[in-house]
């Protein structure tokens, strides 16, 4: 059963992640299931970075930290990450002492570029682990169309160059998986959107959330969507909520520092029951922080982000899967519901790939509760769920008057003591409405036997890592899809049946810990933390568990 | 067709905002009775300030939204519906001081949108500090020993973020204010109306610009030079120009976005089984 | 015992929240403890506004809600507001079947402008109460200066008036409580940031937070201080923000809008370690929501805007005298854990006036850890406390880089996964010593016998009707000052001795019960809450808290 | 006296951003050892974008704060030590897109800093997306089919915004931009300097700037008459012209709020028993 990692660091501009890329597709076609997680810095070229290629017989829910091959393009970047090769990994680098590439001397002979790099090196794994040399052709030819060539002949010099100087192999059988789609958690959001409807997209760049935008808006025209680069993030929501005002169905995405500026359009979408989808890709804060690394730290932010009183949903997809389905979900929520909704990713889930079997086939639907007529149209109608009918300007016989000042049924300004708390009962009702409804969502999931004793809690792109590590151990994992509305009575539920529970997140102050308490009143000490801007690696965690359960 | 509702008005007697309201309802009413504009494809926008209860007086699809932000806000509508005539009423406070960048940017995209600015000097919602069009020296309530920066010349600077239609009109002449909303309003592109507006309250500027204001339109100017009118537009003293300073047609940003979607009746989902299987 | 209720009510641009002003500063001369309170519309003209002022000879906490004396310009006022005159009270009115006072007449007779009617009914009251009219003319010179003359004749006419028509006579006697300074809760914030230091307030005009503005703008120049105007909240913030890394103590305003606005900057200000006082006069949201109406519903906002994780202190105030103490302490705070402070008010209290007796002679320290030499100077110098000791640009010999990257004990950028961690740390012990300090710190107001059965638990300007409603009533009061640190053991413990806990507050949602739930794990389900945009009235309060402890 | 680090810096080989950083390195040293500037007394700030690591890379008082929102941050600097210099150093996304408004709003006021550009028409830290000054069509990551909005063009927004110094610079001329930098940083008040800045990896324009720029103090151009300012600034085609396109002396905005304070120094608090007073 083959699990095997490759690990490639360099600088920026060396092409890491995109050879990362190039050699998952490779292993894909070769039968196997691939993650990919990316690890780079905040800078254009130099630094240390490096990805992790894994290849895996068993579908792998995150990176495995430690590596099989590892290939180290400059001395630092050997010399930082050594302690992330496994014991019996084979390791390589451009003149030290170990298993010599002349990455040089061979980028050089065919005049090719240094973010070719990693092509030698799919080159030199063909040759170790006996990847048949046509999958690399023919991946290259897909993947660098007119540029195949010499990417090619990369792969075949440093395939003849480890041939010759005898390196030892280290073959891989053919796999049995069907070849899948391989794509970051960013793509997977971009395609469940894309999938349920949306139309347009709107943003800033920032990390880790640009490669949505850049994703998008390279398929903007096959997608038949219209993408957006704003001028900042507010005139991105704001562009996004006019866009919904007028009925097209709308996301947009930033980070922390984006989302922050957000804050006072989304209690306009909240207050004048404009639908809007809003990602959030979490990232290393507070402040610009660490832009490139990941963290979940705006959990609460995501919770109670716009003044005032507001419905408001927020999700937490754990996969690129989930990311998928994830997003689908939030349209459904927040044009059915006319609310904003809000997803929370964050970097190590949307930057990282996966090859995926997601049902893309099926069709999705985006239910409205539309005005069936019968007198004048009012935008704001009390209604008992609190949702009001839905009409859109361009409509013949419609007038929709849309209002951020308290209004009346008609959508006209009011502030008549009277009139206001109709309409404050109106949106309480609809918040009651959706987490009635949500009783029949699906808001968790759990793996294991609930009456086991003990009992991990987490949200968000931990799972993968989780999962991993508490395989044979006696450990079950409550996974929370949804924080608001959050599972009260089923998080209950499980956590009374464990002896032993444990929240595991990536933050320096337990906010999923601390939410669950303010939810359940349950008080959770144990707490698995990480903050140093990498999510966990499952061995370590592993570790960090088995500590905690003792 | 009479698009006004019956909620009553609520701006001080004799507020500029008075004959904004008058000049667009004529120029809907007739255009809509004269079949030029269908009244359920017209969404009126406004933000924050005494100007911004327009929308609660016409009967007219609308969104009063947040304060600042109404440049995105219209740009996304018409983004999403083509056939929508997209006409935003903002304040000075509005468009120059919580909102500058966005009008800047609106203008330059070159957004089928209409902005048309109650510029009064003033935040009169707030009760009466200085905005960025104030003069030097203004005394408002968070300026009570006088303003001390410099007022910004909004007619120059939408020129200078390339706007294809630029004007200035003055409430205390109505048929020239129609005469230039009408004209915004059929421009085809980013249409910026700054509209001369006094608010009795707090800044009575109604003798200030009667001897001062005249047209454009009764002179020899051509709306059609682009240095030329930057030049003009720097007049602003003892004589104010009033009327069109520049006109120019030019491919919309939501056109060149779009292409030839129309969000509005367009549901389908498209086909992305060539996309996933490049991921392959 | 006077408790006397005046109730004025016109419309917009009539006069009547100065003319409120002028008749509580007579009756305070005339010995009198004085609350006034302002409803008014989100428009500059028309409308249905009101003011109350409060004359009682015993502290009020609050306007009474009901009227002894009611003066209503119009019609429409008249009869909307007529429920709010006590039985025994006397109802005035221009030209209608009651008491009549030809305010046009004598206007027009004496050549005064429509905003000076407060001036007769000033008059007016003279005669009806026995105030002595030199009080009255006394009072108009120090206000009106150069234009007392006329307002005074308006009195005169006033008095004559009613007396020429022999208006029953309600005689208040003389008081014996000292002139006092009526003032603000925004004059109250204002004066207690200059008197503890501060030099710069940054702010873009905001209903209810303009007057705070205002009033330091018209005092700019007397207290050598700086205001600024500027282009926006974010701006505002990020000027405050810079003045104080050169060394200023500054203060910034806004309410719920503006506050979101602010959520990137708060968070710089938490990572990069620059102190900033924020103040949120909270008023009805969502959105623009009611402008000029009071709400509580920025609590869990206050508690979580800004992306990421900082330390952070939020304190509420319930009365202007509080109003003043707290914004001390958010400076003392502020500047000296090197975090944001907000202090969370509201349209009732800030827009509320009240006679203080406030010790404003006293002087209030803003101690600050400065570096005191000894090697080069780190601004993020990891100490035990987590706080590293300040330097500011411009000292000779100091060098200091402020930085929103996440940074070494140098201020240069890192990303390197365990300086990260260590600098994080940093910030958590920082965010740990303040937990540690503010148990020695006035966290909570405890008014009662702890135990006694009945608990209402509320906390910002909620505080003063409460405190007259439960007057002879068997229920206690906590009010809770300081919502972060969250007092979670003495809250515990109070509400351990009690048998009946109701939480009092003015929002939809029952947020600080849900603050509590989540601090403490204990579900209040007892609320009262209002949400109208008006403040709870002390009799209508009363009725509620009786029928909930039965 | 050296004002660098010792910290390794990490723009891409031939990035603009040295030439900028070396002009301002002799321009500080210069001035520090000749006594013109004190060393404490200079406080350099950056937002976010690949310049914006500039203030790791000196030994100076500074704040790497966060992205579009610097010339607020320096006003308050200013505002509370008038004898500090503030050098800001912003991005065109920094400075055009994210701050737009801030950077109006600073150069009416006429705020004593200095806001240096450095303007590469392009996103660079978050990978090649275009900014406001990128051309029509330019192919970035966010639109691989050509940006479809006008550039603005700084110079004449600047001119058009009050600033009292207005300069190009070209980071390829670096004997030129010290004079430039010398120039803006002794300026009493706003001083506003864009820096034509190429970016190797994602937009580079050092040939095609190479080929067009030439310098006004080569002309008889002269730098005290606004509205040929503006004219001149419109040139921006086959010849691009860099130098000081426009001087003038105005109280500052600090100034004018701060009066002769000097917050730096000043700990005591004011007496407000007269304010009390008036209360009663
Ligand atoms: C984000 C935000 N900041 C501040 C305000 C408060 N506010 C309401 S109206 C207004 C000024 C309006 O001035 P202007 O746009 O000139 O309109 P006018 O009242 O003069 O018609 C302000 C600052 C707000 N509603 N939202
Ligand atoms: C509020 C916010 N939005 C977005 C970002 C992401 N961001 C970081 S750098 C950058 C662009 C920088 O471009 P520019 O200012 O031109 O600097 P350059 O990288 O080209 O030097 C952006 C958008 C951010 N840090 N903060
Ligand atoms: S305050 Fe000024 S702008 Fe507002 S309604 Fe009155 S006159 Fe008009
Ligand atoms: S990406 Fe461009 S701007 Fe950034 S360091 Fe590289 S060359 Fe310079
Ligand atoms: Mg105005
Ligand atoms: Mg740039």
């Amino acid at each position: 059963m083959p699990d095997i990692s490759v690990f490639i660091g360099g600088q920026a501009g060396e092409g890491i992640k995109r050879g990362a890329m190039v050699i998952g597709k490779a292993f894909n076609r070769f039968g196997y299931h691939i993650f990919i997680m990316n690890d780079y810095g905040s800078i254009i070229r130099g630094g240390q970075d490096y990805s992790e290629v894994r290849i895996s017989s068993v579908e792998p829910g995150s990176q495995a930290g430690f590596a099989d091959f590892f290939f180290a393009y400059h001395k630092d970047v050997y010399e930082r990450y050594l302690n992330r090769v496994k014991e019996e990994g084979v390791t390589f680098l451009e003149g030290a002492g170990v298993n010599q590439i002349p990455y040089e001397r061979i980028l050089k002979e065919n005049n090719a570029k240094p973010f070719m790099r990693s092509s030698i090196v799919l080159g030199v794994l063909s040759y170790m682990t006996k990847l048949p040399f046509e999958i690399v052709e023919e991946v290259m030819i897909n993947e660098f169309k007119d540029k195949a060539y010499t990417n090619i002949e990369l792969a075949r010099k440093g395939f003849q160059y480890v041939r010759e100087n005898h390196f030892p192999i280290r073959p891989i059988p053919e796999g049995d998986k069907m070849p899948l789609p391989i794509m970051y958690g960013n793509d997977a959001i971009a395609l469940g959107g894309v999938k349920v409807g949306m139309k347009v997209y709107a943003a800033y760049p920032i990390t880790p959330t640009s490669t949505l935008l850049d994703f998008l808006a390279m398929n903007a025209k096959r997608l038949g969507i219209s993408v957006i680069h704003a001028e900042d993030e507010i005139a991105a929501i704001m562009m996004g909520i006019g866009a919904s005002y007028a009925s097209a169905p709308v996301m947009v995405g930033s980070s922390g520092p984006g989302i922050d500026l957000m804050g006072e359009a989304i209690s306009l979408s909240g207050g004048a029951e404009v639908p809007i989808v809003i990602v959030d890709v979490q990232r290393g804060g507070p402040t610009t922080g660490m832009p490139t690394y990941t963290e979940q730290s705006d959990l609460f932010l995501s919770l109670s982000i716009g003044h005032g009183e507001f419905p408001r949903i927020v999700l937490a997809p754990g996969s690129v899967e989930e990311a998928f389905e994830m997003t689908i979900r939030a349209f459904q929520y927040a044009y059915w519901y006319q609310t904003p909704v809000i997803v929370l990713s964050d970097k190590h889930l949307s930057e990282s790939a996966k090859s995926v079997s997601i049902p893309f086939s099926e069709e999705y639907m985006l239910p409205l509760k539309y005005f069936e007529g019968g007198g004048d149209y009012k935008r704001y109608k009390l209604t008992d769920d609190g949702i009001s009918p839905l009409a859109f300007p361009g409509m013949e016989g419609i007038v929709n008057h849309t209002n951020s000042t308290e209004h009346m049924e008609d959508g006209y300004s009011t502030a008549i003591p009277e009139s206001v708390k109709l309409m404050k009962d109106k949106r309480i009702r609809k918040q009651e409405t959706i987490r009635e409804d949500f009783m029949y969502e699906e808001n968790t999931h759990f793996y294991g036997n609930p009456d086991d004793g003990n009992l991990i809690i987490a949200s968000g792109s931990t799972k993968g890592a989780i999962m991993e590590s508490i395989k044979g151990l006696p450990v079950n994992f409550l996974q929370i899809l949804t924080l608001e509305p959050f599972p009260v009575e089923s998080v209950k539920e499980i956590m009374s049946r464990a002896r032993n529970v444990i929240v595991v997140e990536e933050n320096s102050t337990g906010q999923l810990a601390d939410i669950i308490r303010s939810r359940t009143g349950v008080e959770i000490s144990k707490r698995i933390l990480k903050y140093d801007g990498r999510p966990f690696d499952p061995v370590v965690l592993r570790k960090d568990i088995e500590e905690v359960i003792g | 067709m009479s698009i006004t509702t019956e909620k009553k008005i609520q701006w001080c007697p004799g507020c500029g905002n008075f004959g904004i309201y008058n000049a667009f309802k004529s120029v809907l009413e007739k255009n809509i009775d004269e079949g030029r504009l269908k009244k359920e494809n017209i969404v009126i926008l406004s933000g924050i300030g005494c100007y911004g209860y327009i929308t609660n007086y016409y009967d007219i699809n609308s969104f009063h939204a947040t304060h600042g932000r109404i440049p995105p806000l219209a740009t996304g509508i018409k983004l999403a519906n083509p056939s929508l005539s997209v006409i935003a009423f903002v304040g000075d406070g509005d468009a120059y001081a919580e909102g500058m960048s966005h009008t800047i940017h609106a203008a330059r995209r070159n957004t089928d949108i209409k902005l048309i600015v109650h510029d009064n000097g003033v935040y009169g919602l707030t009760t009466g500090q200085f905005t960025p069009t104030s003069p030097r020296g203004f005394k408002g309530r968070s300026t009570p020993f006088g303003n001390v920066e410099n007022p910004i010349n909004p007619i120059t600077l939408m020129l200078v973020a390339r706007a294809t239609f630029v004007a200035r009109g003055f409430c205390g002449d109505i048929k020239h204010l129609e005469y230039i909303l009408e004209r915004a309003i059929f421009h085809k592109g980013f249409s910026f109306v700054d509209i001369l507006q006094p608010c009795v309250t707090f800044n009575d500027t109604y003798s200030f610009y009667r001897s001062r204001v005249y047209k454009l339109e009764d002179t020899d100017y051509r709306t059609d030079q682009y240095e030329k009118a930057i030049l003009k537009s720097l007049e602003f003293d003892d004589r104010i120009p009033i009327g069109i300073f520049y006109e120019k047609e030019e491919e919309s940003f939501e056109e060149a976005i779009r292409g030839t979607h129309n969000y509005f009746y367009e549901r389908q989902v498209p086909d992305i089984s060539e996309i996933v299987r490049e991921m392959i």
